[in-house]
């Protein structure tokens, strides 16, 4: 392990956990802006997370190890896939780390834990939470892999770093395959970090919810962590998207310069997609909970049609 | 030296199988006595198994050949060697964990039978692989049958085991017979029992001998449509055998395809095409079958389908890629396959019987009526949780590793095959990823039921942990299961195998730790370290009930719609009326229910076919003498015009 | 002389019976009978240098070799057990009233004489000597059936003796043909065996089918080949269950020796392979109506006499392979169907004693708590049933899987029915014993049943069969397979 | 000494006789003149004998006549005839499969069948003997219309007489092998009596009415339910 890929671990992880909170307020803000109202500042999430990480917590009679290790590992499952996106600076991959179906297990991880929480304590939000959460998991999965084994074919490879390089040495958008990897990529995003049409992550009432309803039970620094890892998530899938479609910018050479750069570009870039998951979200109707296989099955038709393209071309 | 390890080990088998069966006593001390000799000989096996694994070469055992008619021979090669490493592992476990469980077993002296025929399963199941011909193979194979039909009759004065047991056995003489066909098959073609490569034989009997012996293997392992008989026979079984059947019997099933394919055969594209096919139909399916099951044993049983399924798409992979030339990634594929036996070997058998102490500990095996069973067996819960994660293929577990070998073979296919097998491949791929992902959600359904939230059952709020000794069993399967997860690289390359793109499970496992400690850290210090008690947010209600809990069935509510075109209800209704034109209505039942479809458009009707031929046939024997004279007497026109015709 | 010490030890047990005063006196002088029979045929094959011929036996028409021999091994022993296993079990008949006092001289000297005309049928090298010997069996053994005087028993001795009798008629005139033909082709016209073998090889082929075919309807008959099997099922599932053993185990093997001695002289005479498609034919449609007949069986000895003529079906297509190792197994195979059809039988008896079945056709065996009451005789029939299925280590077992392995030289496809129609008898015979075996009485609504204490002598048959069996299966002395081969040799199937 | 051509012509009247008798026994009711008709049969065979020892002068078949009259004309003929007395039967009117017209066409059938087959049978052997031939096709076709008899009646005693019927085909044949050694014609005759005896007591049973049939059975606890003693 060299001393490069130790000082991307530290970047890398210290970087996402800074942005993260950022780009969901930004989402937010975007979102009242568009629906008319001044909506909470952008850095309300930081805020929210300082106010939890005081509170104390409160578990339920019925909440067993589960609940108290669930945060825990969620965190850590969560950061370690971090590492497996590089989001300014790409170094060589070092033991397996980048495998992108290591990444995807990684996030699997956490959400089984996730889920178990949202059994734990016997409440039938929860339950309903995990319960949905799994079921649209499993059936975006097909389309997961693959989007993946597309990014494989057109990269060569099935190391998230590899990938990066590749594209970062090329510019950007060099086939058009990559467009509809994007789109794909995109409704995986959305579908992943539980969004509208999937899912509505204001409301914690509504008997829609999933994500909310799983971590209903969730309180104090608990809590905090499982809106932390969700932020994470949420830029972690970012970053897959912005460094492989426009990864201008990219360091691939450790260099201060070239970090500094690559960080506020990538602060810009990111900002960019936040708006654009903000507006999308806000022209969507949350869609019925079973209307999503239709859905799915639209990304599943397109990442195949990506793979007959690379296929047959 | 590992001739004579093996042959104590067989030795001791026999003691164990012939022991509880000669002292008929209904004694503990006895039971023991067999399960002791089942560990130790587990134990003895495991050596040479490990010895020759890890490369100490083959080993030829003399045959017996009585009078020149036929040889029964053994050797141990590495094929052999690793699967009998399995055996060793879990058998020794299960005998653990039977120690203590069979004494709670009602059946007086009948558990000694039990514990014999135990051991004279594993023994036969040694044998079985390490059989060094067909005729020996197919001996074992037999005898492994009969035992495992004594154990799945065990309690069987109840009708669902009698169920079982019918269909049991029906499946498993289907298996001996294709088996058996393949096995003159390839006599024919080659002239000899011996597992050697084929040569100079007709296409034909290659192709038919293959089929033949693929039907009977997927019969036994439980492969779609053939599935059937193990979600009747897992249930029904005691505990301990379901695991040992799940575990073992139908890795020698895998064993068996493994070894004709490997030795025999020279695979061509299309039969790995049908294995792959067949592997996947039966990985997805089996597992939407699970999440639709809340029989916790059944549940395991269609899990067991699903992972055959994996590791049949293993080893239908590798014929796709050795055929396409692509021998290392091949390797690859089959590497996964065999590393997925294991560890579902290791798995299954964790949750086989952990599952049976919960269904000790609470008399039902319905998972609806457990629940909050972490607060009374925290140690089965922390092991069954240790299994469900493996067995969702998480990482840093054991199941993840293999799959991930699996991804890796598919992954790096797809570059390089030709475009047709590369869609087809792509296609498996998604179905494989969309098995994992469903079996994740099946074990949080499960893990979530019976372990989480309130006590459903009055027995379930009662239960209590298990004793120590049916903990040790499943505790050290649980460990494997672990370390095998964490250092299945380094594992991989003691075993010979260097996978440059794998990667190193055990650095993440490292950071996932360290990110664990940090988080931790950070958590425990810039947070309060305080924390109350309060009851679960319900909604504003008053009280909270399990009533009001989710159950196993609203868990799998959203899937059960999603893939509504595969479970198929049937609704019946029976009303009885006060007057003839239906118009008050008097009194009637209805029944709702999932439709078996292959039980009710495969098995069945088949089954009714014989019935009626039976029915004509046996209208032969009317009990009229003069009849049976007419037959005699046509018969023997008949013999005459056919010897007047012959002339 | 061995003919004639054969019949002195005869009549010495005939003077016995009619001494003896009861029951027991008579049964111990037919085990007496069974073990000296049997001993001297242990002596014959120790000593005695096979083939013997007429110089040393002292008559013509007697001569022994290997296949005669084996038969009346297999015989003797099947008879000891058999004897033994009445000695408890006719007494409980003679309990219950279902045997007759005044009857029970009459069938101990009908079982003495069987015995003593099975040994002379199986020992005769005239044809037409062994047909009058197989006749009586047929005429004896249908007294042991009807010894129980019920009408249903009435019924199915005569069925027997109708249709056996009359086919064997055929039999004879097949033999005047045989005859013929050796006197066209020899000049003096001979009915022995050994004769025959040696100039069958001038025979006009279409004669000797002609032979054959004639031969084979009244052996066939004898052996329960479909369509002449009818009467099996009911004569042995009427039978007391000692007599069931031996028309099962003894009765059906004369009707195949005979089968086997023409089928050797057709083949001799370049007629082989008419015969073995006849053979082939019927035994394949002898499977299939037996396994189709085994699956709604609701009685159990009606269920094991079917597995009884599925077994000679699959004798048939062995033999029809006609090759060396084919025929070899076949002789095994008639041997270890045997031995296991005995061990069958007696179990089914006790549990007949048990729970008193009535013996008619329709009958529904009401077997209940058959472990609790009888479980010697339960484990007797599941051993036994996984024996007679082919389930290792049982001989049967090997011998199925090599004339499997012979019939797929011959013809695949005929191969791949058997192997469904062979499963089918398995499963019929696994699901009747999952069936019947798990019922439990319900209390309150079951009368109470009383437990039937099983005799010693009925326990340690099955015991011995199943230990022979068990070694049977595994072990394989060289001698015994020189014995089997010099069968071969002696029947010159090269 | 006669002339050959003659005693062959007699045989071959006796031939028709004997199929005449055989008619006979398929279609008859009455029970006592089927078993008078069936002592003319062998009777008939007797007379063939002899006749065939004027032709062929052969010591054994002087023997084959003196035990065939005593066994088939007399001994069994006699106790069938009490036997019937006994069970108080007279008549079979019952036809299974058959009817007696029909029953008379597919003798000729048979007969016909029976013929062609045997000619091209004994036609490859090249050198058949043709009185062989001939017994050989009478006796076959007289033991197929003896076996009509056992499965178209219905009274056992009618199918004893059918399938006597048949041996008498089966010694008809065997009259023209001469060789045959004298002993086994002798056992086979014992034989046949034994089983005669036996299916006839065993008859008794089947044919007796119920009320001599309970007679016998009441005591014997299997069928206590149905059979109370009267």
């Amino acid at each position: 392990m060299s001393l490069d890929f130790i000082i991307y671990l530290i970047i890398n992880t210290a970087f996402i956990l800074l942005i993260a909170p950022l780009f969901a307020g930004l989402i937010r803000k975007v979102k009242a802006w568009t629906q008319g109202r001044q909506g909470p500042p952008v850095l309300q999430q930081y805020y929210n997370l300082a106010k939890l990480f005081r509170k104390e917590i409160i578990y339920s009679p019925h909440a067993s190890w589960i609940m108290r290790a669930t945060p825990l590992v969620n965190m850590a499952a969560i950061m370690v896939a971090a590492l497996f996106v590089p989001l300014v600076f790409v170094p060589e991959p070092v033991g397996g780390i980048g495998n992108i179906i290591l990444f995807l297990y990684l996030l699997a991880l956490a959400r089984f834990f996730m889920a178990l929480a949202g059994l734990d304590a016997g409440s039938s939000f929860g339950g309903m939470g995990s319960s949905r959460e799994m079921s649209i998991a499993a059936i975006i999965e097909p389309t997961t892999i693959i989007v993946f084994a597309a990014l494989a074919i057109v990269f060569k490879s099935f190391n998230i770093f590899v990938m990066f390089a590749s594209s970062a040495a090329t510019g950007a958008l060099t086939t058009p395959t990559i467009i509809l990897i994007g789109i794909s990529l995109f409704i995986i995003l959305i579908v992943e970090t539980s969004r509208i049409p999937v899912d509505n992550p204001e409301t914690h009432l509504e008997l829609t919810m999933i994500h909310e309803g799983m971590i209903l039970e969730q309180t104090g620094r608990n809590l905090a962590l499982m809106e932390l890892s969700a932020a994470v998530k949420l830029t972690l899938l970012m970053a897959l998207m912005i460094n492989l479609i426009i990864p201008a910018g990219l360091a691939v050479t450790l260099t201060a310069a070239g970090i500094f750069i690559a960080a506020i570009l990538f602060i810009l870039k990111g900002s960019l997609l936040a708006v654009i998951i903000g507006l999308f979200e806000s022209s969507m109707a949350k869609k019925r909970f079973f209307q999503l296989p239709s859905l799915f099955a639209m990304a599943f038709f397109f990442s195949t049609l990506i793979i007959i393209i690379e296929v047959f071309a | 030296m590992i001739q004579e390890l093996f042959i104590a080990a067989l030795l001791f088998f026999g003691a164990g199988f012939v022991l509880p069966l000669a002292v008929r006593s209904d004694r503990r001390i006895v039971r023991t006595a067999s399960y002791a000799c089942t560990i130790l000989a587990s134990v003895l096996l495991g050596i040479p198994a490990i010895a020759v694994l890890l490369g100490s070469g083959t080993v030829i055992f003399p045959a017996y050949a009585p009078a020149g008619l036929f040889s029964i021979a053994f050797v141990i090669d590495r094929l052999a060697a690793f699967f009998l490493l399995l055996i060793a592992v879990v058998s020794a476990c299960v005998a653990l964990y039977a120690i203590e469980y069979s004494e709670h077993l009602d059946g007086g002296s009948r558990r000694n039978l039990l514990c014999g025929c135990t051991s004279l399963f594993i023994l036969a199941m040694v044998l079985v692989v390490a059989s060094a011909n067909t005729l020996s193979f197919f001996f074992f194979w037999e005898l492994m049958a009969a035992a495992s039909f004594f154990l799945v009759m065990y309690e069987y004065d109840q009708p669902a085991t009698s169920r079982a047991g019918i269909f049991y056995f029906i499946m498993t003489h289907l298996s001996t017979v294709f088996v058996m066909l393949g096995i003159i098959l390839l006599w024919l073609g080659s002239g000899s029992f011996a597992l050697d490569h084929l040569a100079d034989t007709p296409s034909y009997l290659a192709t038919g001998s293959f089929l033949a012996l693929f039907t009977g293997f997927a019969i036994k392992s439980g492969i779609i449509p053939f599935h059937k008989w193990l979600p009747y026979a897992h249930p029904a079984s005691p505990s301990p055998i379901s695991a040992l059947m799940s575990a073992v019997m139908l890795k020698v099933a895998v064993y068996g395809l493994l070894r004709f394919l490997l030795d025999v055969f020279s695979p061509e594209l299309w039969w790995g095409a049908l294995i792959l096919v067949f592997g996947t139909a039966s990985a997805v399916l089996g597992v939407i079958y699970a999440l639709k099951e809340h029989d916790l044993k059944a549940m395991l049983a269609y899990s067991s389908i699903e992972n055959i399924g994996i590791i049949f798409m293993g080893i239908g992979l590798y014929i796709v890629l050795g055929t396409a030339g692509l021998p290392f990634l091949a390797t690859i594929a089959l590497l996964g396959a065999l590393f997925h036996s294991l560890n579902h070997a290791l798995f299954k058998s964790l949750l086989f019987l952990t599952a049976g102490s919960v269904i000790h500990a609470t008399h039902t095996r319905d998972i609806e009526h457990m629940g909050g069973l972490v607060h009374r067996m925290p140690k089965t819960g922390a092991l069954f949780c240790t299994g469900a994660l493996a067995i969702a293929a998480l990482p840093p577990l054991n199941g993840f590793a293999s799959e991930l070998l699996l991804f890796i073979a598919f992954f790096e296919s797809v570059t390089v095959v030709e475009p047709l097998v590369k869609v087809f491949l792509f296609l498996c791929l998604a179905l494989f990823a969309l098995t994992s992902a469903l079996s994740a959600a099946c074990f949080v359904k499960a893990f979530g039921s019976v372990f989480l939230g309130m006590p459903r059952s009055p027995e379930s709020a009662g239960a209590h942990e298990v004793p120590a000794l049916m903990l040790a069993g499943p505790g050290i399967l649980a460990a494997a299961c672990v370390v095998l997860g964490l250092f299945a690289f380094q594992v991989l390359t003691i075993a010979g195998f260097t996978i440059p793109v794998m990667p190193d499970i055990f650095l993440i496992g490292l950071l996932l730790l360290m990110m664990l400690v940090l988080t931790y850290a950070v958590a425990f210090f810039a947070s309060p370290r305080t924390s109350r008690v309060s009851g679960t947010w319900g909604c504003g209600t008053h009280f909270q009930e399990a009533g009001t809990e989710y159950s196993g069935h609203g868990f799998s509510e959203p899937l059960d719609i999603i893939f509504s075109p595969l479970y198929r209800t049937r609704i019946r209704n029976e009303r009885t009326f006060f007057d003839e034109h239906g118009a008050i209505f008097k009194s009637g039942t209805a029944e709702i229910r999932l439709l078996r479809v292959f039980e009710e458009y495969l098995y069945l009707p088949v089954a009714r076919q014989f019935y009626r031929i039976a029915g004509a046939v046996a209208k032969i024997q009317n009990n009229c003498l003069d009849t049976y004279m007419l037959y005699v007497f046509v018969t023997i026109l008949t013999l005459l015009v056919f010897l007047g015709w012959s002339a | 002389m061995i003919i004639l010490i054969f019949a002195i030890l005869s009549a010495l047990t005939l003077a016995g019976i009619l001494l003896s005063r009861n029951h027991r006196q008579m049964n111990t002088v037919c085990i007496a009978q069974s073990v000296t029979f049997a001993l001297m045929a242990c002596w014959i094959l120790l000593a005695g240098q096979l083939p013997v011929y007429r110089i040393s036996i002292g008559s013509p028409y007697f001569f022994i070799d290997h296949l005669g021999l084996y038969e009346v091994l297999i015989s003797t022993l099947i008879f000891t057990c058999a004897a033994l296993y009445a000695r408890g079990y006719v007494a409980g008949l003679l309990d219950s009233g279902e045997l007759e006092k005044g009857s029970l001289r009459l069938f101990y000297i009908a079982w003495a004489v069987l015995l003593a005309v099975l040994v002379l049928a199986f020992f005769s090298d005239n044809l037409a000597l062994f047909w009058i010997f197989a006749e009586l069996t047929t005429i004896i053994s249908a007294i042991l059936v009807a010894i129980l005087s019920a009408r249903d028993n009435i019924d199915a001795a005569i069925k027997y003796i109708f249709i056996a009798s009359t086919s064997m008629l055929f039999s004879f005139v097949g033999f005047i043909f045989l005859f013929e033909t050796s006197r066209v082709v020899t000049g003096t016209g001979t009915l022995n065996w050994t004769e025959l073998l040696l100039a069958a090889h001038a025979f006009p082929p279409i004669m000797a089918t002609a032979a054959f075919v004639l031969v084979f309807i009244g052996f066939a008959a004898k052996s329960g080949i479909f369509p002449f099997h009818t009467w099996l099922p009911e004569a042995h599932a009427k039978a007391p269950s000692a007599v069931s053993a031996i028309l099962s185990g003894v009765l059906l093997n004369v009707g195949i020796y005979g089968i086997i001695r023409t089928y050797a002289i057709v083949n001799q005479a370049g007629a082989g392979s008419t015969a073995s498609f006849l053979l082939a034919l019927f035994g394949v449609l002898t499977i299939g109506i037996a396994a189709f007949s085994m699956i709604p069986q609701k009685n159990l000895k009606k269920l094991i006499a079917f597995s009884s003529v599925e077994n000679m079906g699959i004798i048939l297509v062995g033999l029809a392979v006609a090759t060396p190792v084919a025929i070899f197994w076949v002789l095994f195979h008639i041997m270890a169907h045997s031995l296991t059809k005995a061990s069958l039988f007696f179990s089914a008896g006790i549990l007949h004693r048990q729970y008193k079945s009535p013996l008619s056709s329709e009958a529904v065996d009401d077997i209940r708590d058959v472990f609790v009451y009888q479980p010697l005789a339960a484990w007797g029939i599941i051993i036994g049933g996984l024996a007679i299925i082919g389930m290792p280590p049982f001989p049967i077992f090997v011998s199925k899987v090599f004339i499997m392995l012979q019939l797929g030289t011959a013809s695949p496809l005929v191969l791949g029915t058997v192997l469904v129609l062979l499963f089918i008898a398995a499963v019929a015979f696994g699901y009747f014993i999952i069936t019947m075996f798990r019922k439990r009485s319900r209390p309150g609504r079951d009368t109470d049943l009383v437990p039937y204490r099983t005799p010693v002598s009925m326990k340690v048959p099955i015991i011995v069969l199943l230990f022979i069996l068990l070694v049977a299966g595994i072990v394989f002395t060289t001698g015994e397979v020189s014995f089997i081969q010099s069968i071969i040799t002696e029947l010159k199937f090269t | 000494m006669i002339e050959s051509a003659f005693v062959a012509g007699l045989v071959r009247v006796l031939f028709v006789c004997i199929i005449i008798t055989a008619v006979y026994i398929i279609s008859a009711r009455n029970l006592l003149s089927i078993v008078s008709v069936y002592a003319v049969q062998s009777l008939t065979l007797v007379v063939i004998a002899l006749l065939l020892y004027l032709l062929e002068g052969a010591p054994v078949l002087i023997a084959i006549a003196a035990i065939t009259f005593a066994s088939k004309v007399l001994i069994i003929p006699y106790f069938i005839a009490t036997i019937q007395e006994k069970i108080r039967i007279k008549r079979d009117i019952q036809f299974h499969f058959l009817s007696p017209t029909s029953s008379l066409f597919v003798s000729m059938g048979l007969m016909l069948l029976v013929y062609i087959v045997l000619e091209r049978v004994m036609a490859a052997t090249g050198d058949r003997d043709n009185l062989f031939f001939f017994g050989a096709v009478l006796g076959i076709s007289l033991m197929l219309m003896g076996m009509m008899v056992t499965f178209s009646r219905k009274r056992a005693l009618t199918k004893i007489l059918g399938f006597l019927s048949m041996e008498n085909g089966v010694l008809l044949f065997g009259l023209f092998v001469t060789e045959l050694p004298f002993i086994i014609e002798f056992l086979i005759v014992i034989d046949l009596i034994i089983l005669v005896l036996l299916t006839t007591i065993l008859t008794v049973g089947l044919d007796s009415t119920l009320e001599d049939y309970h007679k016998r059975l009441h005591r014997f606890h299997l069928w206590e339910d149905e059979v109370e003693v009267r």
